[in-house]
C-alpha cells in the first residue's frame, strides 16, 4: 500500500489491542446514513510511481512554449541551481510552522534572515515573514491602512495590474471600502501628479502606488509620496524587489518614505509555475507594527543566555487572537522566502543590481528594435523596467499566436483589461535573454506583420 | 551549536561571478530613479551560502527526520514522486498567461483534480485558487455573505463558532467583516446543541464547523445541526482540515454542508515547506456554485479553458493575481492518482487506526483523556492537568522533552477549552514500530516527571538551544539584523 | 570570481603577511623556462552558470532519442523519485572517503548495509564497499582467482560481454595470463557442459559464468559450477544484481556454490548515464576475503561501548601496503553504492522480484510479438531473462536506423562482436515498457521489414 | 544518537507498492532457474527509508557543511550547477549503446573536455575513460609497457617511485607487473637525484612522479629528473592529483612528462561523493599516443566519433565496459566552462595563496613544518613529532580534536615520511575568515595539548560516537549483518 507501513500482522496486533475486529469499527460513530456505502467513483485506479510520472511528463511536455516574453506580474529569471538543491532538502520541505522553536532554530534563523534582508532592501523597519502573494499582501496592506488611518478611501491607480486591483476588490469588499481608481497618462502611461489634484482633501488612508507599473512604466514616486503625506494618507508601495535592488527604496521615497511596502517576491528565485507558489512580502514602518499580518520571528536567547529565534508579536494573530486578530493568515509561503533569502544571499546586492540592469538593458534594445518595425508603435513616454507596451496594427491575439508558432510567447494582450489602448501588447525582457533571442524576437514581428 | 548570522560571515565585495552575466549594462536613461545606497545584504560567496543553509536544515526536525504527531496537522510522508511531479521542468517553466493552446496539459490536471476533489467532498463544485486553508475559509465566508446580500438578505452579521474551532475559523469571519458568535461544546465533545438553538437565528449568516472536530471526535448529531442552522435560513461551513480522518469514509456534501474548504497541505500530502506554500481549494453546494472565487477550470468540448469574472458574474472574484499555489496543486493531484480509488480510504483507515491504538497504549499507562468514551479520530487529546498539578510539569514541559527523545511535540494548548492538553495525530503514514516507540516514551516522561521534574520541566536538554525566551523576544523586540 | 571567495581587501592581507606582492612570487620555485607563459588557448572564455546550463540544455536535447530498447550491460530501470533526492544530499555528495570514522558514521554506516544487502543477495560471506564497474570487477577478480589458485587458466565464455572480455585483457595483460575463450552452443545460446569436456584437466584458475548471459539467456549454472569445483577452479559469477533477486542466488549454484560474485550494479538506481557511473560490486567466500581488492566497512564499538562503523581490513590496501596491495584501488563507486543500498531498501525483496519479474514478462511478450514478424527470427532456443537475440532478413544497422525514425531505439547490434551470428539483434524490454510500448515496437518493426 | 541498522526496522511484509507495477507476473517458463529463497533484504516504508538514510547523511562532515582541509584530496567547492548540468534527464536517459545520430551533443562535450585537458596539461590526446585516478595511473603504467613491448624492449622490469609517493603509485606500478624501486626525498622535500641516478639504468620502465609532490613542494629540478630517466630510455608518469597547484602556471607535458592521469575529482570541482565516484583521465605526449585506452572521440569532418580497438590498433584497449564515468566528465566539462581561461590560473593563484597563508599563521604559533625555507604549494605538511614527545598527543589526537570544533581533520600519516604529520590542503575555495578561524583552533588544540593532554588524546567527544576501536574491528570482523 503507497505510503502505508503496516503489515497485515501490525493491523491485527493493533486490532486486537483495540478488541475491535476490522477498521470499520472505527468509524462506528459516524452516523450510518453518512457512512459512504459505494466507492469514489470519480477517482481513478492507483497508477504506480513510474505510471504517474510518466503521465505528468506527458501533460508538461504538451505545453511547451517557446522563448518567453511575457511578464505582467510574473518574470522569468535565472535560479541559481543552488537555490532548489537545499529548499528542497526534507528538512526544509518537509518541516510545519516552527512552533517548537527549539526544534526549528532552521527555519526560524532563515526567516529572521529573510526578515532582515527585506527590511534592508526596502528599507523599511520590519517585514513580517512573508504572505500569499503580492495581490493578496497588498490587499491586506489596503485594509492595515484603512484600520490605521480609521478612513475608508483608498486610492489605486489603474497603472496597478488589474488582477491586483480584483484581489484587492475580493479581499476588501466585506469592509465595503471607497476604493477609487486614478487614471493615468495616456501619454505617459503613469500618474502624473496634476492628476491627482481631484482627489485633495478627501479623507484618504492611502495611495496604492506600483513601481514600476503594470506596463512597466516608472512612476513619478517621490511626488506622488509627498503628494499623499500631504494628504495624511499613508503610502504604500507595490514594487518588485528585485528592480528595487537597482531603483530608490520605497522607505526612501520623498521626504519621509513610503509606510509599507509590499510586493511578489517571485523574482527572487520562484520559478514561473503556472503562477504560484510564489510569496507575498510586506514591509513596513514601526509605527505600524502591531497592525502587521502574518507571522515573525524575532531573536532572543535560550536560558544558558545562547542567541535562538522564535515566533514572536504572536498577538497579532489568529491562533492567539482569534476574532481579534490582523488577519486570518496562518499557513504562508515559507518555503518560497527561504528560495529568496537564498537568492539574496547568492546574488547579493551587486548581484541583484546588475541583474536588473541587465533586465532593463534587454528590454530597452528589444523596444529600440522591436519598435522600428512597421506596424508597432512604442505608446507610452516615460522610463521603464524591464517591461513595455506596444501598439500594433493587427489584433494581438493573431499577432501572439503568429509568434507562438515560430516559438516565441509574445508577451501580454493589453486589449482585454485596457480597451482603450487598442491592440496594446505589454511585453517583457529579463537578463535570461541572449542577443540572439531578442533577435528572434524582431525577426518572427517583422515576418509576422509584413504578412 | 548556534550558527552564526549570515550578516555575520558577510565580507564586503565577495561575490560569485557565475550567477550573473558580467557584461556591461547601462542604466542612464533611468538614473533619476535609481538607488543611490548599497542594499545592505549579505556579501558571500556560494560555498558559504551553502554551508550556511545547509547547516541552518539540519537544526530543524521535520517529518524527513522525525516522528512529528502534531495535532491538526496531519505530518504525514510527503512523497519524493509527486514533489518530482511537480517539478518537472515543462511545469517550473510554464508562465501563467501561457496560450491556452500551451496550457491543455496542466489544465487537464487542474480540471481533474477539481473533479476529484468534488467527488471525495461530496460537493458541486470546487475553485483551486486559495492559497492556504485561511484563505479558502474567506473564500468560504465570503461567498456565504454574497449569497446572502445576492438574496438582499441583509440582516445577517453572526457567524456562529464553536468554541474548539481553530483561530483561523473566527478570523475569517471576521476578515469577512462577520461578528463571530462562540458556542460551547458539551462534556462529550459534542456540540451543545441547546446552546446552538438558542444561537441562531435571523442574524446568523453560517455556522463553521470542524468534523471530526479539533476535539478529536466525530460529531454525531451533525444532521440535526444542520437542520438547525438551515431552518433559520443560515449556512454551513466546514473546515476540511480534518479531512484525513473521513477521507473516502463519509463526505462533508452528504452531512449538509454547502461550503467546505480543503487543506492540500495535510489531507493530500503536500509539504508544508516549514510553515507554506499550502493550497486550500473550496468546494461548494448547489446554493454557492455560482459564487465561487475565479479562475476555475473547466471543459469545453475537448478544450480546457480557465473561467474568468465574464464567465461567472456573481463570483466573489479573484484571490490572488493568478490561479493559487499551482505547485501544490499538481502535488494533490499526483498524490490522488499514485493512491487511487482503493488507496484514499484506506488513508482514513490506518491514520484512525494508529490514532485509537496510540490513544489506548496512552490510557492504560495511565494518561488522561478528556473523551475518554469517544472513538478517537485521526487524532486525539490527552490532558497533562494532573501531571501539572502532582509533579509541576505542564503540556508544554513534556512536548519540550519529547524532542530530546527525538519525536516532535505533539500540538499544545490547542484546543483551548481542553487544559494542558496536547492533540496527537499520528498520521497513516507512521508504522506500529514508530508509534510504539513514542508511547514507550510519553511513558518515560510520566515516570520523569514524578522522580525528576526538574528535568522536565527545564527541557529540552539535546537540541541547538535550551529552552528560549519568548517574553524577551517580545518584550526587547529584535526582528531585523541591524549594521552595527 | 566563480567559486573564490577572496576580496581584494582579503588578497592583500595575505600577501601582506606573506610579505610578497603579487601571487605570482607564490610559484617561485617553479623553474623560469617551466611557468607557462600564455595563456591556455584552447580553454573559453567563462560563461555564466545560466549560459552553461542553457549550452548543456541544448546538448542534452539534441540527443533525444525514442523508446530504448537496449541492454547490452546497461539497462533502463524505474528509478524512485526518492533516491537521488537522498543520494544528492550534500552529506552524501560532497564527503570524501570515510577516513575519519567519528565524522562519517553516514558513509560507513550505509556501506555496512550495502555489504550486508549484497552478502545476503549473493548468498555469499562479504562483499566489499564497491568497484569501478561489472568489467573492471571481474578483471580483479580473475586476478584474485589466479592469486589464490596460483594458476593462469581462466575460462572466459564467449556469452560473456565482448567489453567485459575486453577488459578483462587489458587490465590482466601485464600477468600474461591465459585467457580461454569458451565457445557457446549456436542452438541454445549457452555454454553446454559438453562442449566443457576439452578443458577438463587443464590447470583452470577460474571458469567464468554468466547469468544471464550477454545474450539474454540463462546459462545451466548448477552443472557448470559442479564441474568447475571438479577441476579444482573457481567459479566466478557474472551477475546481474536486479536478475539475482528473482534466480538463483550465485552461493546456492551447484552444490557448493559459486566463489566470486561480480556484477555491475547499475541495475539498482543507477541512471543510463552513457555508461557511467555505475558501479561494481564483488563478493566472495570468507576464504579469499584476504584476497579481496577495495575498502570494506566494519561494524564495531568506541570507547564508550556505543556501536560504530569504521574502514576495516585495510591492511589488503595501497595506502597501507602499497605494492604488495590486493589492487590499486583507492576511489571506488561509493555515492552508486549508495543510490543501490536506497534502491534495495524502497523495494525490498518482494519488490526486486516482482520488477526482475516484470522485465521477464515484457521481454517475453516482446520476444513473442517481434518474433511473429516476416523477417525475423529468435535464434537460440534456451530461456532468456529479458533480452533477447533475433535474426534479421536485413543489416542490423539499417534496420537500426530506420527504426530510430520511428523513435524507437531498437536494441543493440551484434554483427560486429559476433559476426558469425549474422544479422544479430539483441533486443531487451524491461519493466520500464507498457504494452502499448512493446505493441509500437513490433508495429514499427513490421513496417520497415515489410517496406 | 546511533541510528539503528535499516534491518533493525525492517519489519516482514511491509512495502511500498507504488514503487513497482502489481500487475501479475508469469515466470513459469524459467522456473527452473529461479531463487527459492527470499532474499534477506530490509522490508521498510518509504518513509523508513527517507528517514533512515536522511539521518545517516546527517551524520557526515562533508564540503557542504564543514571546512575540510584534507591534504592531497582538495575538497573545494562542489558547484551545484555543474551537478545540475550533468544532471540534465538528456544525459541521464541517454544509453551508452545510442546510435550516433543521437550522440552528438554528449561526443561534443567529451571531445571539447579532451582538448581542453590536452591544453591545460600541455600533452599532445586524453582518454577519459578511466574511472578514478588509480584507474588512470593503471592505464599510463600499461601503456609504457606497451610502449616498451611494441619497441622489443622486454628488459625493464622496474619503476621508479620517491618514498613520498601516494600508494596508488607502487600499487599501480604491481597491477602492471612492475617491480617497485623506492627511492628517498632529500631534507629539502625534493627528490634525491644522487639516488636517482644510481636507481636508473635499462630496467628502468619509467618514474612516477607527483609535482608538486605530496610533501606540499615543487620539485625544482625536475627538467634534470626527466633527462636521467629519459637518457636511459625509461618514461616519465606524472601523478596529476595535485594538479590544482599549477593549474595554468605550468603543465606537466613542458616538464618532459610523457604522461600523466589526472583526478576530475580533484582539480576540477566534481564531487567525491564520499569515496567515489571520479574520473581518471590520462594525457599522453606523442611516445605513448598510439597505446591511450579506448574508447576516444574524435571528430571526423562535422560529426563526432567514438573510436574503439579497430581504429587504434595499438591501444592498451578497455578498462571498463562503457565510456567510464560520463557523468563525472560532465561535470568537469561545465566546470571548465564556468570558469573559462581567465579562471583556471586564479584557481592556482588563490589555492596556492590560501596555503601559504595558513603555513604562515601556523609557523608564527609556533608549530613545526618540515620545509621550513619552502614555498608551499596548495598544500603543506605539519609535523606534530614534538608535541607528540612533549604532550603525548598525535597528529590522530589532533585530527579528532578538530572534528569536535567543526573542521575535519587534514590528512594524517601521509606522506608516511614525515613523523607525526597533517597534509593540510584548504583549497581556493574557502575564504579568509574561514582559514583563520580554522587555525585559531588549530592554536587552541595545541594550548590544550599542553594545559589538558588528555581532553584531546581522547577526542572526539561531540561527535555522533566517540573514538572508534579499529582493532576489534579488524580481530572481530563483522563486517556483513546476520540475521539473529
Ligand atoms: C482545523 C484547521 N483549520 C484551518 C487551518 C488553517 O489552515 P492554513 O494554515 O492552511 O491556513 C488549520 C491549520 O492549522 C487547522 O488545523
Ligand atoms: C597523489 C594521489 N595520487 C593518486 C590518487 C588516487 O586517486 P583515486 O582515489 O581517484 O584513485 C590520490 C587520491 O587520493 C592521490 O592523492
Amino acid at each position: 500500500m503507497p505510503y502505508i507501513p503496516h503489515t497485515e500482522q501490525d493491523k491485527q496486533a493493533m486490532l486486537a489491542a483495540l478488541k475491535i475486529q476490522s477498521t470499520d469499527a472505527l468509524f462506528s460513530e459516524i452516523p450510518e446514513t453518512l457512512r459512504l456505502k459505494g466507492e469514489l467513483k470519480e477517482i481513478p485506479e492507483a497508477l504506480s510511481e513510474a505510471a504517474m510520472l510518466r503521465l505528468m511528463e506527458e501533460r508538461s511536455e504538451q505545453d511547451k512554449a517557446g522563448l518567453c516574453f511575457i511578464g505582467a506580474g510574473a518574470y522569468e529569471h535565472n535560479i541559481p541551481s543552488v537555490i532548489w538543491d537545499i529548499v528542497g532538502r526534507g528538512e526544509y520541505l518537509t518541516a510545519y510552522t516552527p512552533y517548537q522553536a527549539e526544534a526549528s532554530q532552521g527555519t526560524l534563523q532563515t526567516i529572521y534572515e529573510y526578515q532582515s534582508m527585506m527590511a534592508n532592501l526596502m528599507r523599511l523597519d520590519l517585514s513580517n515573514a512573508s504572505m500569499y502573494d503580492g495581490a493578496s499582501a497588498l490587499a491586506e496592506a489596503v485594509l492595515m491602512a484603512t484600520r490605521s488611518k480609521q478612513k475608508k478611501t483608498v486610492l489605486i491607480p489603474q497603472t496597478l495590474s488589474p488582477f491586483y486591483r480584483q484581489t484587492i476588490q475580493t479581499i476588501t469588499h466585506p469592509y465595503s471600502l471607497n476604493l477609487v481608481e486614478v487614471p493615468f497618462s495616456m501619454q505617459t502611461g503613469r500618474i502624473e501628479l496634476a492628476d491627482l489634484k481631484a482627489y485633495e482633501g478627501q479623507e484618504i488612508a492611502a495611495l496604492v502606488l506600483p513601481q514600476p507599473n503594470f506596463f512597466g512604466v516608472l512612476e513619478n514616486i517621490d511626488a506622488l509620496t509627498d503628494w499623499a503625506h500631504e494628504q495624511k494618507a499613508l503610502l504604500i508601495a507595490a514594487v518588485n524587489p528585485l528592480a528595487t535592488a537597482l531603483l530608490k527604496a520605497p522607505g526612501t521615497w520623498g521626504k519621509d518614505g513610503a509606510d509599507i511596502a509590499v510586493g511578489d517576491g517571485q523574482p527572487l528565485g520562484s520559478p514561473l509555475s503556472s503562477g504560484g507558489p510564489y510569496f507575498g512580502f510586506m514591509c513596513c514602518k514601526k509605527d505600524y507594527m502591531r497592525q502587521l499580518p502574518g507571522r515573525i520571528v524575532g531573536r532572543t536567547v535560550d536560558t544558558e543566555g545562547k542567541t535562538g529565534f522564535v515566533l514572536t508579536l504572536q498577538a497579532r494573530e489568529q491562533h492567539i487572537r482569534r476574532a481579534k486578530a490582523t488577519s486570518n493568515i496562518c499557513s504562508n509561503q515559507a518555503l518560497m522566502a527561504t528560495a529568496a533569502t537564498i537568492y539574496m544571499s547568492l546574488l547579493g546586492p551587486e548581484g541583484m543590481q546588475r541583474t536588473a540592469s541587465l533586465c532593463h538593458d534587454n528590454a530597452k534594445k528589444l523596444c529600440e528594435s522591436l519598435s522600428k518595425i512597421k506596424g508597432v508603435e512604442k505608446i507610452f513616454s516615460a522610463p521603464f523596467f524591464h517591461e513595455f507596451v506596444l501598439k500594433l496594427s493587427q489584433p494581438v491575439a493573431i499577432v501572439l499566436a503568429k509568434l507562438a508558432e515560430a516559438g516565441i510567447q509574445g508577451g501580454y494582450d493589453l486589449s482585454g483589461a485596457y480597451p482603450t489602448l487598442g491592440n496594446a501588447l505589454l511585453v517583457c525582457a529579463t537578463e535570461t535573454k541572449t542577443d540572439n533571442d531578442l533577435n528572434r524576437y524582431s525577426e518572427a514581428l517583422q515576418q509576422i506583420l509584413r504578412g | 551549536m548556534t550558527i552564526p548570522l549570515i550578516f555575520d560571515v558577510s565580507h564586503s565585495g565577495c561575490k560569485t561571478t557565475s550567477l550573473v552575466e558580467q557584461t556591461k549594462t547601462d542604466v542612464s536613461d533611468i538614473k533619476d530613479f535609481l538607488r543611490q545606497d548599497k542594499p545592505l545584504l549579505p556579501e558571500v560567496s556560494e560555498l558559504e551560502v551553502v554551508r550556511h543553509f545547509t547547516r541552518l536544515s539540519q537544526q530543524n526536525f521535520s517529518v524527513d527526520t522525525h516522528f512529528y504527531p502534531l495535532g491538526s496537522c496531519t505530518m504525514k510522508y510527503n512523497s519524493r514522486a509527486i514533489h518530482k511531479a511537480a517539478s518537472l521542468p515543462g511545469f517550473l517553466n510554464r508562465h501563467p498567461f501561457a496560450l491556452d493552446n500551451f496550457s491543455q496539459g496542466i489544465m487537464a490536471c487542474l480540471y481533474e483534480l477539481q473533479n476529484y476533489l468534488a467527488n471525495i467532498t461530496g460537493m458541486q463544485a470546487v475553485s483551486l485558487t486559495p492559497m492556504a486553508g485561511a484563505q479558502g475559509e474567506f473564500a468560504g465566508v465570503a461567498m456565504i455573505r454574497a449569497y446572502h446580500e445576492s438574496r438582499g438578505d441583509k440582516e445577517r452579521s453572526e457567524i456562529i463558532v464553536p468554541d474548539a474551532a481553530h483561530g483561523t475559523n473566527p478570523a475569517s469571519a471576521m476578515m469577512a467583516n462577520y461578528a463571530v458568535r462562540e458556542i460551547p461544546t458539551l462534556a462529550d465533545g459534542d456540540v451543545d446543541l441547546e446552546a446552538l438553538k438558542a444561537a441562531v437565528g435571523p442574524k446568523t449568516a453560517a455556522i463553521m464547523l470542524t468534523n471530526p472536530s479539533t476535539l478529536g471526535v466525530f460529531e454525531r448529531r451533525i444532521e440535526e445541526i444542520a437542520k438547525i442552522v438551515h431552518n433559520v435560513g443560515g449556512l454551513l461551513y466546514y473546515d476540511g482540515a480534518n479531512l484525513n480522518a473521513i477521507l473516502g469514509k463519509a463526505r462533508p456534501g452528504d452531512m449538509g454542508f454547502d461550503v467546505i474548504h480543503l487543506n492540500l497541505h495535510k489531507t493530500f500530502g503536500t509539504p508544508h515547506g516549514g510553515g507554506g506554500p499550502g493550497s486550500g481549494p473550496v468546494a461548494v453546494g448547489k446554493t454557492l456554485l455560482p459564487f465561487l472565487p475565479i479562475p476555475i477550470i473547466d471543459k469545453k468540448g475537448d478544450r480546457y479553458v480557465s473561467l474568468t469574472e465574464k464567465d461567472r458574474p456573481q463570483s466573489i472574484g479573484r484571490l490572488s493575481a493568478f490561479l493559487g499555489n499551482v505547485g501544490i496543486m499538481l502535488r494533490a493531484y499526483a498524490y490522488i492518482r499514485l493512491l487511487g480509488r482503493q488507496g484514499l480510504p484506506r488513508v482514513a483507515e490506518y491514520a484512525t487506526l494508529n490514532a485509537n491504538y496510540l490513544m489506548k497504549v496512552l490510557v492504560d499507562a495511565g494518561f488522561t483523556v478528556p473523551y475518554p468514551t469517544r472513538r478517537a479520530s485521526h487524532e486525539f487529546i490527552v490532558s497533562l492537568k494532573k501531571e501539572l498539578q502532582e509533579c509541576g510539569t505542564s503540556a508544554k514541559d513534556f512536548g519540550k522533552r519529547l524532542l530530546d527523545y527525538g519525536f516532535h511535540a505533539p500540538t499544545t494548548y490547542f484546543p483551548v477549552l481542553v487544559a494542558e492538553c496536547l492533540l496527537i495525530e499520528p498520521t497513516e503514514t507512521e508504522s506500529k514500530q514508530e508509534i510504539d516507540a513514542f508511547a514507550e516514551v510519553m511513558i518515560k516522561i510520566l515516570a520523569e516527571a514524578k522522580s525528576d521534574p526538574n528535568k522536565v520541566k527545564t527541557a529540552p536538554h539535546t537540541m541547538p538551544v535550551k529552552r528560549l525566551d519568548d517574553v524577551k523576544a517580545a518584550r526587547e523586540l529584535d526582528i531585523v539584523w541591524k549594521k552595527k
